[in-house]
């Protein structure tokens, strides 16, 4: 391990690793705009440049490895490698290599979406210098789509070319290059061909400066009126870990997170602009009862109220009698909730079915980086926690002799096909939990209002058996319950119950407690990077390397 | 200094020299044949070795050192590239040798191949060198005929394949890492080193990127031996060298002369003097991308890569300009710093951004709305695109190709050595206005 | 401008002599584009397309290269396509005044090509001909120790 | 070192009271004959000086266009939470392509700092010497673009209250 000094740090890092890499290592900052952990490295921006010892000029840390001495050449007797990061000669290249940078990129910080989280500004605030001594005319060029999610604002772009490497080495689909050569080169698309992948998205978080904007955020928000949450995406059963970006409980963008089990550094456009089908979504304010042909608001302890006097109906006969439909999109506390109210509760009175799994196709990327076939977020945890599930649900119940029915919402975009609805209209009783006017709430007798997705708390286990918290980005709606809490309600209300969990980590600890898959499972265990389930060692190799930016 | 003869330039006259016929009536390729009969590929990198054969692209690398670069335990075949790209202003002494005798390039790229154990070669040729590019491909055709190329050269059992590869127009493609990009069918960009192409060069594999006159010097030593080679010229760079002169003299063109000669012989001797007998003002002594140097510097300057070090230029590619005292400095500084902001290839910030800087602050100043701060402004600016300049300690250069540095010395010595003409214009401008 | 949406070499053993020149397909980026252009007369859309589809990558990529050499055009060039060189050597020697003869004559500027697209000028950079400056490049052929008089005589000629 | 006081002793004048209470007479006097500082007010109103801290405006350029570009540097500024902006793109073709959709003040909750017109980058938020704009309900102090687009219309050639005083 060779042992390396940065400023007055000293640190014993991997061999064949580079400087810049071991500074973020060890949160030394060493400011770069081209590099990428994820990327090829092309050593273009120089804005990276340190001194090390030894060698005549400065040298870019990103392309700079680290190799071990042998001992009679080492520096100062026992030092590898001594790079400077902070010396007068390294402070005057950032600035400028800065200047260059800023002699044709507008000062519009002010209109410029990145502005806030934009590495040019900040570090242009910390090296650059304050004046500018351009007094020519700046270039000037129009805005142009790059896809049908993507502008590109050319005066911005500072060549760092991570958007054209991504889509020749993340994406590999090759749309993007650059145009001519010298000070007129421009990142451009040929002719017909956009950039419309599955991963375009990503080419804006990536983007150091405000040059990639979406269509989907462009002058819509502020970077510092927004509230970042650490979540993870419930598009698909990959579970890829995002950052949610909301004010005032709106949400107005999502962005990925690092977690190198599961997604590395990047999300899927699917999940990046899934958020609206949740808004658009015509909601539910308040538990609803059936009346008259349309729904009037009822308060929660009418409804409760009222599953009870339908339920003790229910109960007299012999027969199976009490259906429950669980669902892959909700979180393990919430379908544990849910098995133990059927299997405990109902016993053999009750049988668990669900909906047919969304599927659609599996989509793979040579980088790594997948979006999956099933695409509900928790199938695993739903067989895990209704082990009994019943496939055939269609066959198996007979209409008639069901008195109730209790669903939990599906997705919101569900549609029901012929045999489902009849299914649910023949229902005498039908109770669906859920936050939108699904095609499944407008057949329900008692619609009890639960949180949508953004809102839920809780665990999800991805396909690979890996734990994650999905973290509530908006906080609940006045008369909002948490899914468990009106699971809960309802098997104290029907089972006679006392149970008093006052938040979802007292159900997490109890699910905990029941299945040793879980077991150790907590919030504060798992983190925001998640965990293995207990049989399963490791879920994904952990590849690639930390980012700071 | 002995009477030099002509070794590369020596049958140029003759009608049929680029012809294989032509070139072999002169002895051509009987270097090939004894190296094949006596010689081991390693000692072919001792002979070179020890003749100091330096690179005459401009960086002046030992050729033999280079070749010793190659790993030798490596599964990946090896490449030959002859960097036949030359573009710099001022320079034409390889078209000379690909129009005049292809066939010395061609041998020295076989004896090469031999020693480093290569059996593909590329030529990458300028795509402007139309006609070179026709007779080459007819050398090449010959050489096959006449099993000089192709399987088994020579009854050796040495196999080796020649491509031509046309260029497209880039000045950077003429940088080896650029070139290797561009031979592989990407833009020119520059790759970052290291790896070096020694290492990993051409598709990844180790590439041996050689200019056309250091092959064509490898069949002469050969011939005579490295200790021939060695006496001619001076210690530290041995061997001929050919020198370009344009510009105003009477006699611009091709010269050879061994390394070390006197820069003024070349250009009142070789030259032919000035044009109009007018005095002499500056000359690049390599090419545009040297530092220029003023008459006053020019005497008993020797033309070797040390010598001009130390007089804070570089040989280059030999492309002497001359420039009479007709000339204006500030227009010639405006000419070679658009041209470099033309060819700049638009990867490294500094680069990318300050060329067109420069043309923009020098077009001012030469439109007369300059200021004195633009001349202290365009010191900054050079040295921030291509390093400071102090050889003493080394250049530091701040992009990755040289074409920084590139950029920066001559504009930065124009401004250097003539600032009172610069002057001159900033004060017109402020009297107009 | 109309753009041929179809492209075919009419050489196909020419092509196919290319590709089994290199090691891998890609390097023969730019014979073959150097091959459409001498077809075509300049690159277009479908050309550039059409060499990607041999080289196997895509045509995103295949415009990349194609941009950054100045040599290729992607748009038609007059039939005389007269390239001025005006670096240093050649600028010396008055390539300006040439430049300026031409753009008055046919009332053309760089870039441009003439309404009856006889001709079409561009300013390049150096050819390579220092000793005989200034040089002019016609097409494929270099014109060494160029006058305003020898050049209107030899565009004549042609 | 101590400083040594001594205390006034009243002479005996001093101890008449008389000439004191002429003076104060006379001071009373005086001041009947200057001019009167007391400013009738609403009948008459009170002109503010240059920098007078008052009611808001969004500033145009000649053309018409809004200044603003919605960047919220204002409402990020602004120590009462009092400006409330939803950006959009812009209409115009020419300039900036951002602008404020909805640009509101509460001028219930604004301090008038003056710290909105700092920190804005654009030069389009100004206060001006605008005092008095009571209103007899807290929905009529909620200002939004179209009333500050208005005050800059009446402000923007010359000071407001000159204005009403020729009239």
């Amino acid at each position: 391990m060779p042992l390396i000094k940065i400023d007055d740090k000293e640190i014993e890092v991997e061999k064949g690793i580079t400087v810049l890499q071991a500074a973020i290592d060890e949160r030394i900052e060493i400011p770069y705009y081209c590099y990428h952990p994820a990327l090829s490295i092309v050593g273009s921006c120089r804005m990276c440049l340190v001194e090390i010892e030894g060698m005549p000029k400065l040298q870019v840390s990103c392309n700079t490895t680290i190799g071990e001495l042998p001992p009679e050449r080492k520096k100062d007797g026992k030092y590898d490698m001594i790079v400077r990061t902070q010396t007068e000669i390294v402070k005057r290249e950032r600035e400028n290599v800065l200047e260059f940078l800023l002699l044709n990129h507008p000062l519009d910080c002010p209109v410029c979406d990145q502005a806030g989280e934009c590495y040019l500004q900040d570090y242009s605030y910390k090296y650059g210098r304050a004046h500018s001594r351009f007094l020519e005319e700046k270039r000037v060029r129009k805005n142009e789509y790059l896809g049908s999610n993507v502008i590109i604002n050319h005066n911005r772009c500072i060549m760092c070319t991570r958007c054209v490497r991504f889509t020749r080495e993340i994406s590999g689909t090759n749309e993007l290059f650059v145009q001519a050569r010298g000070d007129v080169s421009k990142i451009s698309i040929f002719e017909d061909k956009s950039l419309d992948n599955m991963l375009a998205g990503n080419v804006i978080d990536i983007c150091p400066v405000g040059a990639l904007l979406s269509t989907d955020y462009i002058h819509k928000n502020r970077f510092w009126n927004l509230e970042a949450k650490k979540s993870i995406c419930t598009d698909c059963s990959v579970g890829c870990n995002i950052l949610v970006y909301s004010q005032n409980n709106r949400i107005y963008r999502l962005n990925a997170r690092e977690n190198h089990n599961v997604n590395g550094y990047f999300i899927c456009d699917i999940g990046r602009y899934g958020f609206h089908r949740y808004e658009d979504a015509e909601k539910v304010t308040s538990p609803l009862i059936r009346s008259d042909g349309g729904f009037k608001p009822i308060s929660w302890e009418g409804a409760l109220k009222e599953i009870y006097e339908q339920f003790s109906m229910s109960m007299s006969g012999e027969k199976q009698q009490i259906v429950g439909i669980a669902s892959p999109f909700h979180t393990n506390e919430s379908l544990f909730m849910f098995g133990r109210l059927m299997n405990n509760i109902f016993k053999d009175k009750s049988i668990i079915g669900k909906l047919p799994f969304i599927e659609d196709y599996e989509i793979h990327f040579d980088s790594g980086f997948r979006i999956s076939k099933d695409r509900s977020p928790n199938r695993k945890g739903l067989l895990d926690f209704c082990p009994n599930l019943e496939d055939e649900i269609l066959q198996k119940v007979k209409a008639g002799e069901v008195r109730l029915c209790y669903a939990l919402d599906d997705g919101v975009d569900r549609k029901l096909d012929e045999e489902w609805e009849s299914f649910f209209k023949s229902q005498r009783f039908l109770v669906v939990q859920t936050y939108a006017m699904t095609p499944l709430a407008k057949l329900a007798h008692l619609i009890l209002l639960g949180p949508s997705p953004m809102e839920r708390e809780g665990t999800m286990t991805n396909d690979q058996g890996r734990i994650q918290w999905l973290n509530p980005s908006v906080s609940l709606t006045n008369k909002t319950r948490p899914d468990w809490e009106i699971i809960m309600e309802f098997m104290n209300t029907v089972g006679k119950r006392e149970l008093k969990y006052t938040s979802v980590n007292e159900v997490n600890l109890e699910m905990g407690e029941r299945f040793p898959d879980y077991r150790g499972r907590t919030f504060f265990k798992i983190g925001y990077q998640g965990l293995p389930k207990k049989n399963i060692t490791t879920s994904r190799p952990s590849e690639g390397r930390q980012a700071i930016q | 200094m002995a009477s030099f003869e002509p070794i590369l330039t020596r049958h140029i006259h003759r009608e049929d020299s680029h012809t294989l016929s032509g070139y072999k009536n002169v002895g051509g390729y009987k270097a090939l044949e004894k190296m094949f009969k006596t010689m081991a590929p390693d000692e072919v990198i001792e002979e070179v070795n020890a003749s100091n054969l330096r690179g005459r692209g401009g960086a002046g690398f030992p050729t033999g050192v280079k070749w010793g670069f190659i790993p030798k335990d490596s599964h990946k075949p090896t490449y030959l590239i002859c960097n036949a790209d030359e573009s710099e202003p001022g320079t034409f002494k390889d078209r000379l040798l690909l129009n005049k005798t292809p066939h010395m390039m061609l041998e020295g790229m076989i004896i090469s191949s031999y020693a480093i154990d290569c059996h593909l070669a590329f030529i990458y040729i300028r795509g402007e060198f139309y006609q070179e590019h026709k007779i080459l491909e007819k050398a090449v055709e010959e050489a096959y005929a006449t099993n000089l190329l192709g399987n088994d050269i020579l009854g050796s059992g040495f196999d080796l394949e020649v491509v031509i590869h046309r260029g497209a127009g880039a000045y950077i493609c003429g940088e080896e890492m650029g070139l290797i990009e561009s031979l592989e069918g990407k833009r020119g960009w520059p790759r970052i080193k290291p790896p070096f192409p020694a290492i990993e060069g051409y598709l990844r594999c180790p590439t041996i990127v050689s200019n056309v006159e250091t092959l064509a010097c490898l069949p002469h030593i050969l011939n005579r031996g490295a200790d021939w080679f060695k006496s001619i010229g001076s210690e530290k760079g041995s061997g001929p060298k050919l020198y370009c002169i344009s510009g105003r003299v009477n006699n611009p063109g091709v010269y050879e002369e061994p390394l070390g000669i006197l820069l003024t012989d070349l250009i009142f001797k070789r030259g032919g003097g000035l044009i109009d007998g007018r005095e002499l003002k500056a000359v690049f002594p390599g090419g545009s991308s040297s530092a220029i140097l003023r008459a006053d510097e020019i005497d008993g300057l020797r033309m070797d890569f040390d010598s001009l070090s130390a007089a804070k230029t570089m040989l280059g590619s030999a492309g002497i300009i001359v420039m009479d005292e007709t000339v204006d400095m500030v227009s010639v500084c405006l000419n070679i710093a658009r041209f470099y902001a033309h060819e700049s290839c638009g990867q490294c910030t500094p680069c990318r951004e300050g060329t067109t800087w420069l043309v923009k602050i020098l077009n001012r100043i030469y439109q007369g709305n300059g200021s004195l701060n633009d001349i202290d402004m365009i010191f900054e600016i050079t040295d921030n695109i291509g390093g400071l300049i102090d050889f003493s300690k080394g250049s530091f250069g701040k992009t990755i190709c040289p074409f920084g540095e590139a950029v920066a010395w001559p504009i930065r010595s124009f401004v250097e050595k003539f600032k009172d003409e610069f002057i001159a214009y900033v004060a017109k401008g402020v009297e107009v206005s | 401008m109309a753009q041929n949406r179809t492209f075919k070499f009419t050489n196909p053993q020419r092509v196919e002599k290319i590709l089994s020149q290199y090691p891998d397909k890609r390097s023969a980026t730019l014979p073959l584009l150097h091959l459409a252009q001498e077809q075509e007369g300049y690159l277009t859309s479908a050309a550039i397309e059409a060499v990607a589809e041999l080289v196997e990558i895509h045509p995103g990529e295949m415009m990349d290269t194609v941009s950054f050499y100045t040599m290729f055009y992607t748009k038609p060039m007059g039939k005389n396509h007269v390239q001025v060189c005006q670096t240093l050597s050649c600028s010396l020697n008055g390539a300006d005044s040439l430049v300026d003869h031409i753009s008055e004559k046919y009332k053309i500027a760089h870039g441009d090509v003439s309404q009856d697209g006889k001709i079409s000028l561009v300013k390049v950079e150096c050819l390579g001909s220092c000793d005989t400056a200034p040089v002019i490049r016609i097409n494929d052929s270099n014109y060494e120790s160029m006058t305003v008089e020898k050049f209107d005589k030899i565009v004549e000629s042609i | 070192m101590a400083t040594v006081v001594t205390s006034y002793e009243p002479t005996f004048w001093d101890k008449l009271y008389i000439p004191a209470l002429f003076q104060g007479l006379m001071l009373t006097l005086k001041h009947m004959f200057k001019k009167k500082v007391t400013i009738q007010y609403p009948d008459e109103k009170h002109v503010p000086p240059e920098g007078y801290r008052g009611l808001h405006r969004l500033n145009k350029y000649p053309d018409g266009r809004i200044r603003c570009v919605a960047c919220e540097m204002c409402a990020a500024a602004c120590p009462a939470h009092c400006i409330h902006i939803v950006p959009g793109p812009s209409p115009w073709e020419e300039g900036k392509e951002r602008y404020p959709v909805r640009f509101d003040i509460d001028l219930l909750r604004c301090i008038f700092c003056g710290f909105c017109e700092m920190a804005c980058p654009e030069k389009a938020i100004e206060l001006t010497e605008i005092y008095d704009f009571a209103d007899y309900s807290r929905e009529g102090l909620w200002i939004d673009k179209a009333g500050l687009l208005e005050i800059y219309e009446l402000t923007k050639d010359k000071n407001f209250y000159d204005n009403s005083n020729e009239e």
